[in-house]
């Protein structure tokens, strides 16, 4: 059985794993997977990387390598949520996150820089609609990914953060407490596979897989859908 | 272009320089000529900041200077702010990093030191720690300008670690290699390839300064 | 202050074993053999090397011990010292080695003239001549005042006439200085004209008869007989 | 645990530090000795791989690299493969990154060799090449130390530039730092902190060694 | 072959402006006061200093010429060159130091034994005496079978007795070597014992007086009156 080379947004580490070994179960197929920021691993595709399948942090990315030709196609497997997250329970005792970060004893809020990371996006994007955003542009720290954002949160190094719903799943997530914003978009991810994939049958099997109800139910665990 | 990221640049690789060049003569000298068991040890946990990838640096400098960290405290309790996300906290952040790339080339200058040199001084009256300063400095300046060097490109192109402790906020912590980090990630490899392309004149100038300086000492 | 010393060190090839002393003012003149152990002597009075076993007093203190595991610090002895390879510092020009450690920077400024390197001196060690290196690492040794002198071999790299020169301003400096100084030398001539005492080191001890085995050239150890060809001159200097 | 991780990242160690020592050890000695217009020009250039955040090294490589890269295109007629993606790749890439702590403090130590020394293997009739090695390299052991161990720290820590070029395949590029990475974005920060505990030992150990070998030359 | 040249560079204090030839198997001394320029007339004989007019031949090779641009590699002379501060190699031990260029080890083992430093093979420069180490310097320069040996002051460390016996061996060996030899030295007797042909050098120029003044105390430049208070020692050595 030959192996299958994925490439994955280093936001997706978690719920991979899980979904790569299922899926190594299933089917007998090994994967191997490379995680990075979704820049970085464009890049390395652009210059002849061998991956397979490419889980994208975006859609935009899968778009540029379809007219590329690199790909005949990409889809959406996963949509993350924006969360504020705090490692300070008593963060969570206001009726909104709106409230909750207007509270005088807040002094530094992360996101993710809005114009790198899709969750930064959405996360001001949200600010925004809410007519936060220049009230506390003094408080905000930018990360330079999500995973960074949750970095800050759950040192205590900010009292807040845009993070992703996937965080607040993990045992260092659930140490603190959150708020869904549902003002902020969801975050969409899509994938594709590569025209000439090495192991193409098995990208296909697995670009399948990712939209399976098994795999959705670990997506589901993760904090996507 | 971002030409407030590179001035921060410039100004923390400046600032670094000096700063580390004041500490890490003392330490590189003290790790030369002292002998007490355990020393190597103790240096290995000195080179450790170069072993370690700069994100693991930075979170363990995130813990050590936020607000439950003991380091963070201490500054809070003096001066009631924080260090994390300021230009201080990245200039502590960019110290640390850069600590064994000071230290190393000194301790080879200093170990090279003519030992009779040390001997007329010691006759000649000098304490310890005059020797250091009317001896031993004079006659390692090529390996302090090796640290000099090393020290301030490897604070331009610190990176990763900036980037957890600073919080990327422009003029004050927003350096010049996140700028190229941001064009990267946006696909713009123009940008990347000219903010790069800057501190070739930069690294050039600080190199001439570096070797008038070493040349300067010797003549 | 009179400096009275008992010295016993292991070397490999023999043991030093000696006894000395020298009062303030005086010069006591160490001569022999090349590798008979005068500059490990120096060494150990200087504080530099440490002898296996011996005492070394310097009037009322003491310095050494071996029994009263008393060892004071070069530094603390205060010293001047011109050691056998001059070894001046390299980043510093004359006037600021011989000012080096020097109690009065007037001072520096007339020994450079009694030596006659004063116009060399914004030159670096490097840039002057064997002779002119020698000079200025006397000078730096002068300059400090110290309270025992020791030359090894201060005038080696210098031509007759200068030499002749210098000794006579040592000779006259010695009374001055008031201190004991101990100097090594080859030229017999020299340890004649300059000692108060002379202790010639052969293999690490006193041998009293070396002077005079020399001077008649004895066929002795290391007297090569093939000597009596050369012609013999007297020559008057 | 990540084993597997650990061997590449000491292989990988272990072989950039021998490649670059033999390759820095002439490049510093001509820096050293070599008078020609352009000169410091020169040495800012090869000192630029310090002053970039590693990710736009590893950018810069992969386009060198890469099929359409020069580098790659002409690796690929020669040997049929590609360069990316291989652990010959990120050896490649470790050695550019690492140069500049590798040839500065040798450098340092070419400058402070007695300058008497190369008058006497001169006039004993030795070439420039046989003065290098007889004379220079024998008397510049604690620089050539130094180097070393800049180096072997500074390529277990790289990171930025072999994520980049090498991809992380198990056993073959994915490197302990690259291991850490991954921990730290799972937000598994005791496997993190675990794994870069592991490096304390292979440093100290390191260093051991080194200073074994240099007092050896010494002694 | 024979050596053959004009020399002429300028100092900061006076300019060096000499002739001087020598044949194999000779030897020519050059003697005079400290900073006269002697050391750097051997430096432009070897190549390490480049006269600023004049020229070299070495029998029928041309080394320098200021006037035809020629100017030989110092490695390409075939040098002996004991420096006057007998500089070794610091990581060698003295045999390695003395083998260093050496055409044939075996020479290395004899010469080594004859300038009796053979029981300290093993030692670094740094663990033997001054004396010891000049011997060393002595040894690397004859070992390489050189075509001219230039000895600046080699034996300045060395007691009288050895430095007897170490000149009889020269003034043997320089037959055998069948080369020129250039020696400069500050000791009269040695001059006179050894030259075939002695150059005064006073201040960069050849001063045939200097010798006759300096023997007879004429009381010119340096040469102190007070040196009358000397005591006429007729030493027979
Ligand atoms: N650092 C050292 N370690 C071991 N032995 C040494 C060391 N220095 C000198 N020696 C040996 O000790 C002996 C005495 O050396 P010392 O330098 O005292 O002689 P010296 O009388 O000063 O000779 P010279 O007149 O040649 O300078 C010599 O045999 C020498 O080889
Ligand atoms: N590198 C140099 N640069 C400039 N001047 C120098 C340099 N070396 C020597 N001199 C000067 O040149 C003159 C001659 O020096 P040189 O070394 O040739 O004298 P010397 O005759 O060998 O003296 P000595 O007997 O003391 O060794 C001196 O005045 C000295 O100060
Ligand atoms: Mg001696
Ligand atoms: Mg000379």
């Amino acid at each position: 059985q030959d192996k299958l080379s994925v490439a994955v947004a280093a936001n997706f580490i978690n719920a991979f794993k899980e979904m790569a070994a299922d899926f190594e179960e299933k089917t007998g197929v090994k994967v191997e997977a490379t995680f990075s920021s979704t820049g970085n691993l464009y890049s390395q595709i652009k210059n002849g990387a061998p991956y397979d399948v490419f889980l994208s942090a975006d859609t935009e990315r899968p778009d540029i390598l379809q007219k590329e030709g690199w790909t005949e196609g990409s889809f959406i497997y996963a949509r993350g949520k924006v969360i504020l997250w705090s490692a300070d329970k008593n963060f969570c005792q206001a009726p909104s996150w709106q409230e909750a970060l207007q509270n005088v004893k807040i002094k530094k809020i992360a996101l993710a820089n809005p114009v790198t990371a899709p969750y930064g996006t959405s996360s001001k994007e949200a600010l925004i609609k809410t007519g936060l955003w220049d009230g506390l542009r003094d408080k905000t720290v930018i990360a330079q990914t999500i995973a960074q954002s949750f970095q800050y949160a759950s040192t205590s190094a900010v009292d807040a953060g845009f993070v992703a719903l996937s965080a607040s799943v993990s045992p260092e997530g659930q140490k603190g407490c959150f708020y869904a914003v549902p003002q902020a978009p969801d975050v969409v991810q899509a994938a594709c596979v590569a025209k000439n994939a090495r192991n193409k049958v098995g990208a296909d099997l697995f670009a399948c897989y990712l939209l399976s109800g098994p795999a959705l139910k670990i997506k589901q665990k993760y904090g996507y859908h | 272009m971002d030409y407030l990221a590179l001035y921060v640049t410039l100004k923390l690789a400046v600032v670094t320089t000096v700063v580390l060049m004041v500490i890490a003569a003392p330490v590189a000298y003290f790790m030369t000529y002292a002998r007490f068991p355990g020393k190597s040890f103790l240096e290995a946990l000195l080179y450790l900041p170069m072993a370690l990838p700069p994100t693991v640096i930075g979170f363990y400098l995130i813990m050590l200077m936020g607000p439950k960290g003991w380091i963070g405290r201490v500054w809070e309790t003096l001066t009631g702010g924080s260090l994390l996300f300021t230009f201080l906290g990245i200039v502590v952040a960019s110290v640390v990093y850069s600590i064994p790339f000071a230290v190393q080339p000194m301790k080879a200058a200093f170990v090279k030191i003519d030992r009779r040199l040390l001997e007329a001084a010691c006759v000649l009256g000098l304490s310890k720690t005059s020797t250091f300063f009317r001896v031993i400095l004079p006659n390692s300046l090529a390996g302090i300008a090796a640290s000099a060097v090393l020290v301030f490109l490897h604070s331009i192109g610190a990176f990763g670690v900036l980037l957890m402790v600073g919080g990327s906020i422009p003029g004050e912590t927003k350096v010049a290699s996140i700028a190229i980090y941001e064009a990267v990630e946006m696909m713009d490899y123009r940008t990347a390839g000219v903010i790069a392309l800057c501190f070739i004149p930069i690294s050039y100038v600080f190199l001439l300064a570096i070797n008038k300086l070493n040349s300067g000492g010797r003549a | 202050m009179k400096i009275v010393a008992t010295l016993a060190r292991q070397l490999n090839f023999f043991d030093v074993d000696v006894a000395l002393s020298c009062a303030p003012g005086k010069m006591l003149v160490m001569i022999g053999p090349s590798g008979g152990g005068k500059t490990t002597i120096i060494r150990m009075l200087a504080g530099l090397d440490t002898p296996n076993a011996g005492r070394i007093a310097f009037g009322d203190d003491l310095w050494f011990d071996s029994e009263k595991r008393v060892n004071l610090k070069p530094q603390a002895r205060r010293l001047g010292y011109v050691f056998q390879d001059y070894n001046l510092f390299p980043h510093l020009n004359l006037f600021d080695n011989a000012a080096f450690a020097a109690r009065d920077k007037a001072d520096v400024q007339s020994l450079m003239a009694l030596f006659k390197i004063d116009h060399l001196k914004k030159r670096k060690p490097h840039q002057v001549s064997g002779g002119e290196r020698q000079r200025c690492a006397m000078c730096q040794a002068l300059a400090r005042h110290p309270r025992l002198l020791l030359l090894d071999e201060p005038f080696s790299a210098l031509d007759v006439v200068t030499r002749r020169g210098l000794r006579e301003e040592l000779k006259s400096l010695k009374g001055k200085l008031a201190c004991p100084v101990i100097y090594v030398t080859h030229d017999i001539n020299e340890a004649l004209f300059l000692a108060d005492e002379i202790l010639p080191v052969v293999e690490g001890k006193i041998d009293r008869g070396w002077m005079q085995r020399t001077i008649s050239r004895e066929p002795g150890e290391g007297a090569p007989t093939k000597g009596a060809r050369e012609p013999r001159l007297a020559l008057v200097y």
